[in-house]
């Protein structure tokens, strides 16, 4: 394992050299927002955040992305595919929840392999992600619950820890440590950085003072799709679709063509869309299976912690806490699991009485 | 003798129309006659209209067109009559139509012609204020719009004829006779207006900044000579100071005009108010002697005048008029109300001109049979003013006697009434409808578009280049076939458009060419006689909006065609074919109000074998005329009443419920049902009906002013007429003092009852009649006495009558005084006159109840006015109509009026009735709002945005509350559209999608 | 001289009457169920609750952070608020100034029947502008939040800071007119608590100034910043009480009128057009700021709208359920200086 | 799956406006067929959409022109008093106020979005306005603010 120490003051060396070669994307704050956006300038980036208001996701899949354009000629349509699919793209100082939600949704968009979402992986194959250990994880921070970890490396390519003054780099994949040796100037790693670093990591790690046994919630979730317990979970809903945009594993979208009579062309484009939105599933016919809010309500939990499991074997949050502390009506998902939690217990409790 | 479901109506004004209309739509095959090239009268030539300034134009040429192409409306321009034989029932009319030496048929209105001709003539319907061409159309919206040459000016050159491209041009087109029967005959011939003699003492001829009023009005109209600019005609400066002369022959017994013209008044407060509107530097001052605003609304008209425009009123006639031959200012000399004689300088004088009869009125009184009264307007029955003295010939309008627009529209529509009533039987027998082929079917299927470009001679592809437009429209999306045309609205066009349709399998058609307004009809009527539905067509304006706009753009002209074709296409891709929904008709009107107007009214009704209610809430019929004895003409009003209840209560088509109380209307045109409760017994009757007519009248206001209830000495005028015409208690009175505009014209009732001046002046002459003796004395504010009434207002002058005016600030004060009373009036000339009097006899006014027009009008959803009378739909041209369709109102209900106006609005509603009733079903209009139920969430927005009361919130099963539109209400307007957040109203014929794609035409 | 009461102290009075007006109404069955604001699990937030037993009404609270305009939950009436046939229970609601307002205007569009309802008025405070602080404190979690002394104390990990609440209100609230929900004859039945007897509203709108003397440059720049971050998500929509449309414009097809994307037009498009449609109709919440995920402040066109409904045709939205609201009717001599005349 | 307009034809030199103008059917509608009657001469830039009534006029027609890239609108209706529909355009005139000021305040140029009546009988008022129209568009110039760009 190759470890080196990057200076803070090192971030715009690193940079001029590797945007280069990557498109080089990195949070950065925007209005207040801590947002990854394409680095034109290395002095945006913020590196001291807790973590990023739109989840890193829309850099591999945005809130509005050309599919494809096309071209009329007199009654010939020519196509014209996405010709940026091969740049190469650098994601850095990611969340290890974030980088592991790429994941997540690089399986969602090949479905076992049997359909591609060619746009979407490319990308994610051109990749490369330096992710960044979580020093201070937010109070509603649960990534410990669900297979996850504030240092949580194999995500990354490359992983930083904040030792303060510096970074430690270690590369985790292949294509990581081949990166890391063409970093010739990266100075080596101390072994006081290293304990450091892991030292971090531990205090990390026990500041999640939230635990849920989510294996349970899952296996509850089975059969309680009719349990009144979705009634309460609702209840103070408004269906304003905030924690399923932004979500890092939330992966819907809706697709528009946009035409341009003018100049006889036109393109298809996706959107990002919400199952919390009452259209998501509204049919042509006008009829609406998930008609009421307690319907959509429950859609998000059981994609999360039933349905993305069934397919994928993996649970379908990275536990970052986003949707707990964007609430506005503080509808919060730990107070949800753990009703559910309590949907057994009580189907216990009856089953003794 | 067999009846002819035909009538005759001569004169094709606002009034001839509008009767024609009515008959034509109540299933009567109608020849309308008219003297001129093209059809609209005086209106057409108006500016603006009160007391609404409405434009003119834009509300008389909808009407305008749709007389021109109603299907039962055969119309005879440039026409004489030449013989009338028959009775009524079957006449045999022979008319002669005067070649125009173009032939009707084929001319296109392209105006080509006109363009080229090398000829100018003095432009009439201008007042000879401009000039237009030996080949002319008399305005530029004319119906029919077809050119004529004036032979009195034509050199005969022979250049219209070369460049008339459609071949119309026959020069030497020969006069033609027709002959055909009618069973009624309507005159609506109008008027003529009075021109001042020569060496007139105005000046007017002499001095051109003398002009008359109707020349004035075309000054202010902005299709007129000037564009709307106020202008004096001799230096084209713009007069500041402008004096408009009332009564100019009118009321003038020296000029041998002894009546009022009615109108004047109104019109020259109007024309005072738009000259200040266009210009702002005009300061109008109008010199009157009486301000006769009589109408409905038009008292508020002359206070905003004065108060919000500075009009200037002054209360004398002028004594002579001079100019100052430098400047050609007038000077103008007048004595004031107090005796002063002022001099005062104008830029510019109007003469407000009278109303003279046609200037043959008594050929036609000869050809007709009819008699003319003194002044040689149409004799008429006193109770039925469109009656003539000859059965089943009828008059109406300003021939009948002078008057305003609303007047002469309600009398048409009586006119035809009264037709109605002679010939119901006959309706439907003379109409043909046409025989359609059943419609293509071809929802779902792709557009295959057909665009026909037309040249329009050279009036297009003179500017336009076609054939590259025609190349361009032939390569957009779904067109099949794109083709050019001389003129595309020949009829040879027609059939080659029929063709193409069949050869091609279009299914939607295009015609890019002229206006839509005037010949998107005719196209549509082809293609649906090719069978497709008549919505699968659309217009692209490329002459009216194109090549006649940019004619020396040619290039810019071009390429804006191919935008406006590329739009229609557009639209066209979009537009699906639309169903007239029918509804079916109860044969069955309601008439609200046991008066005589209600009586009148539902007696048409039941004589025309439709079976009506009639519902009084009183014990018995016969409302405010029980308490009249005659009309200040002679007329029994007792008589005539008598007889009329006695028809009423023996026609068994009409079910009279008395003492009964409407508890509910429920339903929309065609198809009312209502719930009444009548009786001692209170009992419930239900009854289905096509129309509803609310005649519920008015009431007499009961006096607190004038010690009146305090004293017995002071009584009301429906009292004294009681008195007078009751008992001899009068003989002993020496002297009576009348005041008027008692709870009129004030702050709580800010409108004449144009009655009262009558009134107190009918029984002021009895009185003097029956006892020379008695001193009688009339307080007035203005003498109302309007048309042939002024008669009798000369006659009580001249039988001893004292006319006193007061001051509306400085009323008289009445003083008790033992067995007398003093009246202390405060004259004009500041005088205190007193007057002992022993009778003081207030002419109290109308007014209207709130609370019980508002239950009503809450039922039917109809509106009332700031004063409490019904508001019909349009104050000029639907005086009985309301919005909401099928509903009528008349009498009282309406404003305060005399019982004969009373009896022409009744008969006039059952004429508006009858167009409804006399058809099984009606079709409503194909392009009205619809609702996305699924997307309407029944906020009510649209229910108040609508003005027909054609939408209503409903509950559904599935949706909730939702708006339903009634489709029979539903005009097509879109404001509910246009205001409907989530777009859950979309309209027909301009639905968002087409707007959209219409949008996305840009080039 | 009358001393100001402390913000604390007013809360707790709030609170206490709110409790107790709340339990009345359950105890005389004059309600079913309360709606109203519980504490929140996280620092900065409240959660709305639906009270149905009288021992739970001391869940209720009040604490300047209840920025859920609970009008919302009865447009569409939620599941949980009708009896087992669908009918609407009786509630009460929980009302500050605005929330009273939009139930009003909902009445005035036929939405909800105030027969159902109780508005329970309380005399709203302000909510604080959380947005702010949390830009102010940035990258730093916020973990504690207590009003002392007039001031907002903010407590994190390694920080502490304090605001003063004046200061630190929304910006909707610091020009509140309406801090009660209105009451008149016609609402008699409905309000109970602290109401405001009110005919109309007086306002100079004069927070606009600043903006409205920016040239349209200006306006046009400040527009593009303020919204350029907006994701489509339509939070402030769905938060929104006056949105309730069954499928809103921008969510139609057949056509489309305007996109979709976060195309810089198509998000000024959106939010244009939201505002022509709230026209008349805003009661001025903020919900839709506060709501905002990207913290996007939609004030300026709240406050816009009322002042261009106010100024034309004198109204102010949710004031009284009699008065017509302006787009729903038209006045002869409405004015009309913006159209176009010859020269 | 939906479809919508985009499009990004550059502005060139002799660049000329682009006017939409929406027209009732029964005045404005006619008013353009009478200047046209009267052979008045206008600039050619302007388009007529016709529409039963001002009433009809969505703001939402007037917003997609703009970002469909149209320079400029034109909104026309009755003169108060004179609608064919009774009272369509004083619907509409509410409507329209509300607009042209949320307009402006969203920081587009005033005279982008023009709203006029126009009568039946007012063809010269009616072509001196669209010269009016076409000379205050001109000048804006292009329409760049809303137009949608194919990014």
């Amino acid at each position: 394992m190759e470890q080196k120490i990057l200076q803070k003051d090192q971030v715009g060396k690193l940079y001029s050299e590797l945007s280069k070669v990557y498109t080089f994307y990195a949070p950065i704050k925007e209005k207040g927002n801590i947002v990854f956006k394409k680095i034109e300038n290395p002095k945006d980036i913020v590196l001291d955040y807790l973590n990023s208001k739109i989840p890193p996701k829309s850099v591999l899949f945005p809130e509005t992305e050309v599919l494809f354009e096309y071209k009329l000629d007199g009654k010939d349509v020519e196509i014209i595919d996405r010709q940026d699919l091969d740049d190469k793209i650098l994601i850095f100082g990611i969340r290890p929840c974030d980088a592991y939600s790429l994941e997540l949704m690089a399986n969602f968009f090949s479905f076992h392999g049997n359909l591609k979402d060619e746009l979407y992986l490319k990308k994610k194959e051109n990749t490369t992600i330096i992710g960044m250990g979580c020093n201070n994880p937010r109070t509603t921070c649960f990534c410990t619950s669900v297979d996850g970890n504030p240092f949580k490396k194999e995500d990354s390519d490359i992983f930083l820890t904040d030792l303060g003054e510096k970074y430690l780099v270690e590369g985790i994949s292949d294509k990581g440590k081949d990166l890391i040796q063409k970093l010739s100037w990266l100075a080596e790693a101390k072994n006081a950085d290293i304990k450091k670093a892991n030292e971090l990591a531990k205090q990390a790690e026990e500041s999640i003072t939230t635990k849920m046994d989510v294996k349970e919630v899952t296996k509850i979730l089975e059969s309680s799709f009719q349990h009144p317990v979705w009634d309460e979970i609702s209840e103070s809903c408004i269906g304003c679709g905030t924690c399923a945009y932004l979500c890092p594993t939330c992966t819907c979208f809706d697709v528009i063509d946009e035409t341009d009579d003018y100049n006889n062309k036109g393109r298809r484009i996706r959107i990002w869309d919400t199952c919390q939105s009452c259209l998501y599933t509204l049919e042509a016919s006008g009829h609406n299976p998930r008609d009421t809010k307690i319907q959509r309500c429950r859609n998000r939990i059981m994609h999360k912690f039933s349905y993305y499991p069934k397919n994928y074997d993996l649970l379908g949050c990275v536990g970052c806490g986003r949707c707990i502390h964007l609430c506005p009506v503080n509808n919060d998902l730990r107070v949800i699991l753990d009703k559910i939690l309590k949907v057994e217990k009580k189907e216990d409790e009856k089953a003794i009485a | 003798m067999e009846k002819i479901g035909a009538v005759l109506i001569v004169g094709a004004g606002i009034g001839g129309s509008q009767a024609a209309l009515d008959l034509g739509d109540a299933g009567y095959k109608v020849y309308l006659i008219e003297s001129t090239t093209s059809i609209g009268g005086v209106m057409a030539q108006l500016d603006k209209t009160f007391p609404t300034n409405d434009c003119a134009m834009c509300i008389v040429s909808p009407k305008l067109v749709e007389t021109g192409r109603h299907q039962n409306i055969d119309l005879h321009i440039n026409c004489k009559i030449e013989e009338v034989s028959g009775e009524a029932g079957n006449f045999t009319i022979k008319i002669l139509k005067k070649s125009l030496h173009i032939n009707m048929d084929k001319c296109t209105g392209c105006g080509v012609c006109g363009q080229k001709c090398p000829v100018e003539a003095i432009d009439m319907f201008n007042e000879g204020l401009a000039k237009v061409k030996a080949t002319s159309v008399k305005y530029p919206q004319a119906v029919p719009l077809v050119y004529a040459i004036n032979k009195d000016y034509c050199i005969g050159c022979g250049v219209c004829e070369g460049v008339c491209k459609a071949e119309a041009v026959e020069y030497d087109l020969e006069d033609q006779e027709v002959e055909f029967n009618v069973g009624a005959i309507i005159l609506a011939p109008g008027f003529e207006e009075f021109v001042p003699a020569e060496g007139n003492k105005y000046g007017y001829g002499k001095y051109k900044n003398v002009v008359t009023s109707i020349e004035f009005e075309r000054i202010l109209s902005a299709s007129g000579p000037y564009t709307g600019k106020i202008l004096r005609p001799s230096d084209g400066d713009v007069p500041e100071q402008v004096a408009f002369l009332q009564c100019i022959g009118s009321r003038d017994l020296r000029e041998g005009q002894p009546y009022c013209s009615s109108v004047c008044c109104m019109y020259t407060c109007k024309e005072a108010v738009i000259a200040k509107e266009h210009m702002d530097q005009v300061n109008p001052t109008i010199f009157s002697m009486d301000v006769r605003a009589y109408g409905k609304d038009f008292d508020k008209y002359i206070i905003h005048a004065q108060e919000e425009y500075g009009v200037q009123y002054i209360r004398s006639r002028i004594s002579s008029i001079t100019e100052d031959s430098k400047t050609k200012d007038l000077i103008l000399k007048y004595e004031t109300e107090d005796g002063k004689i002022i001099s005062e300088v104008f830029n510019m004088v109007v003469l407000a001109v009278g109303l003279n009869p046609p200037n043959d009125a008594e050929y036609l009184a000869e050809k007709f049979g009819i008699e003319l009264n003194e002044y040689k307007f149409a004799l008429t029955d006193v109770f039925n003013p469109v009656q003539t003295t000859r059965p089943g010939i009828f008059a109406c309008g300003a021939f009948q006697s002078p008057k305003d627009i609303p007047e002469t529209v309600t009398q048409a529509s009586a006119a035809a009434g009264c037709v109605n009533q002679l010939l119901y039987e006959k309706t439907g027998t003379l109409i043909t409808e046409k025989t359609l082929p059943p419609e293509i079917y071809v929802a779902g299927q792709p557009p295959r578009i057909g665009v026909f470009i037309c040249h329009c001679g050279i009036n297009i592809g003179g500017y336009v280049d076609v054939p590259d437009v025609k190349k361009y429209a032939s390569n957009l999306p779904n067109v099949v076939l794109a083709d050019r045309n001389l003129y595309t609205c020949s009829a040879d066009t027609q059939t080659i458009i029929k063709n193409k349709i069949e050869e091609f399998h279009l299914n939607r058609v295009i015609v890019a060419s002229c206006t839509p307004r005037t010949h998107e009809s005719l196209f549509q009527e082809t293609i649906r006689e090719a069978g497709l539905n008549r919505y699968l067509f659309q217009m692209a304006n490329i002459r009216d909006q194109c090549s006649w706009v940019h004619m020396h753009q040619p290039k810019e002209a071009t390429q804006k065609a191919k935008d406006l074709v590329r739009m229609a296409v557009n639209k066209a891709r979009n537009i699906i074919p639309l169903e007239r929904i029918k509804l079916s008709v109860t044969p069955k009107a309601l008439v609200i109000g046991g008066g005589i107007t209600g009586m009148v009214a539902a007696l048409n009704f039941a004589s025309q074998e439709y079976e009506t209610c009639l519902v009084e809430k009183e014990m018995e019929l016969g409302g405010h005329a029980k308490h009249i004895y005659t009309t200040l003409e002679g007329g029994s009003v007792q008589d005539y009443l008598s007889d009329l209840i006695q028809k009423v209560n023996s026609n068994e088509n009409l079910h009279v419920y008395t003492q009964a109380e409407i508890e509910n209307i429920d339903g929309f045109i065609g198809n009312f049902k209502t719930t009444l409760i009548h009786g001692d017994r209170k009992e419930r009757v239900e009854f289905d009906h096509g129309v509803v007519v609310v005649a519920t009248g008015a009431n007499e206001y009961q006096p607190k002013e004038y010690l009146y209830g305090k004293n017995p000495l002071v009584i009301k005028q429906s009292d004294f007429e009681k008195l007078i015409n009751t008992t001899d208690d009068i003989k002993n009175k020496k002297s009576i003092v009348m005041i008027q505009c008692v709870g009129s014209r004030d702050e709580e009732r800010p409108y004449c009852s144009k009655m009262c001046c009558a009134e107190a002046i009918k029984n002021a002459i009895l009185t003097k009649e029956k006892y020379p003796g008695v001193e009688i004395t009339i307080l007035f504010r203005d003498i109302r006495t309007y048309g042939f009434k002024e008669k009798y207002y000369r006659q009580a002058r001249e039988a001893g009558i004292i006319f006193l005016r007061y001051d509306e600030k400085n009323p008289p004060n009445v003083i008790a005084n033992d067995s007398q009373l003093k009246v202390e009036v405060n004259t004009p000339t500041k005088e205190v006159i007193n007057i002992n009097t022993d009778l003081l006899v207030l002419s109290a006014g109308i007014y209207a109840d709130r609370e019980e027009n508002e239950v009503l009008a809450m039922m039917l959803k109809v509106p009332i006015n700031d004063d409490n009378f019904f508001l019909e739909a349009h104050v000029k041209l639907r005086p009985v109509d309301f919005a909401t369709e099928g509903i009528f109102v008349a009498g009282l209900a309406h404003c305060p009026k005399p019982i004969e106006d009373s009896i022409s609005q009744a008969n006039a509603a059952v004429s508006r009735a009858c167009t409804i009733l006399s058809k099984d079903e009606i079709e409503a209009e194909g392009k009205t709002a619809v609702v996305n139920m699924a997307r309407c969430s029944g906020c009510g927005m649209c229910v108040e945005n609508c003005a027909y009361n054609a939408i209503e919130l409903i509950e559904d099963r599935r949706f909730g509350l939702i708006a339903s539109i009634n489709q029979a209400l539903c005009k097509g307007c879109g404001a509910c559209s246009g205001n409907c957040r989530c777009a859950a109203i979309d309209v027909l014929g301009f639905t968002g999608e087409q707007i959209y794609a219409m949008i996305k035409g840009r080039l | 001289m009358v001393l100001k009461m402390g913000v604390e102290a007013e809360n707790q009075n709030i609170e206490k009457s709110m409790i107790e007006t709340a339990n009345n109404l359950l105890k005389n069955k004059e309600v079913d169920v309360i709606i109203g604001y519980s504490k929140g699990t996280v620092p900065l937030s409240s959660a709305p609750i639906i009270i149905r037993r009288e021992e739970d009404t001391d869940k209720l609270i009040w604490n300047n952070l209840c920025y859920v305009n609970l009008a919302k939950y009865l447009v569409p009436l939620m599941p949980q608020l009708c009896d087992s046939e669908g009918n609407s229970l009786k509630i009460g609601v929980v009302s500050k100034g605005c929330v009273g307002r939009a139930l009003i205007h909902l009445a005035v569009e036929k939405q909800i029947k105030l027969d159902d309802i109780k508005i329970i008025g309380i005399p709203c405070n302000g909510n604080i502008n959380r947005k702010r602080i949390e830009k102010e404190i940035g990258e730093s979690e916020i973990l504690e939040l207590s009003i002392v002394d007039n001031n907002i104390n903010v407590k994190g990990k390694d920080f502490e800071q304090s605001f003063p609440f004046d200061e630190y209100l929304n910006e909707l609230c610091k020009v509140c007119k309406v801090k009660s929900p209105p009451n008149n004859e016609s609402l008699a039945e409905v309000c109970v608590g602290e109401c405001l007897e009110i005919t109309s509203v007086e306002d100079d709108f004069s927070d606009l100034d600043e903006y409205e003397s920016k040239s349209t440059e200006e306006k046009w720049d400040y527009i593009i910043d303020t919204l350029r971050t907006c994701t489509r998500c339509y939070a402030c929509r769905e938060a929104c009480p006056m949105c309730y449309c069954h499928l809103c414009f921008v969510d139609q097809n057949k056509p489309i009128w305007f996109g979709k994307t976060t195309e810089i037009s198509e998000i000024i498009t959106f939010h244009l057009t939201r505002a022509m449609h709230l026209a008349g109709r805003c009661v001025a919440c903020g919900a839709c700021s506060s709501v905002c995920p990207m913290g996007i402040d939609l004030n300026l066109i709240t406050r816009k709208l009322e002042k261009i409904v106010k100024g034309r045709f004198n109204f102010t939205s949710g004031i009284d359920i009699e008065t017509l609201a302006p787009m729903t009717t038209f006045k002869m001599d409405d004015s009309e200086e913006f159209m176009l005349e010859e020269d | 799956m939906t479809v919508q307009t985009v499009d990004d034809k550059s502005i060139n030199e002799n660049w000329e406006p682009k006017i939409i103008a929406f027209l009732c059917n029964w005045c404005s509608y006619a008013g353009a067929d009478l200047a046209g009657v009267s052979r008045i001469q206008y600039p050619p830039n302007i388009r007529i959409v016709r529409v039963p009534c001002s009433g009809r006029i969505n703001p939402n027609f007037i917003i997609k022109s703009l970002t469909d890239g149209w320079d400029g609108v034109l909104v026309s209706g009755c003169h108060p008093g004179d609608c064919h529909y009774i009272s369509g355009n004083l619907v509409a005139r509410r409507r329209f106020a509300i607009l042209n000021e949320l307009l402006e305040f969203f920081g587009i140029e005033p005279g982008r979005v023009n709203f006029m009546w126009a009568s039946a009988a007012e063809g010269e008022r009616f072509a001196n306005l669209i010269k009016k129209v076409t000379k205050i568009i001109k000048e804006l110039g292009p329409n760049t603010k809303f137009k949608k760009k194919w990014c």
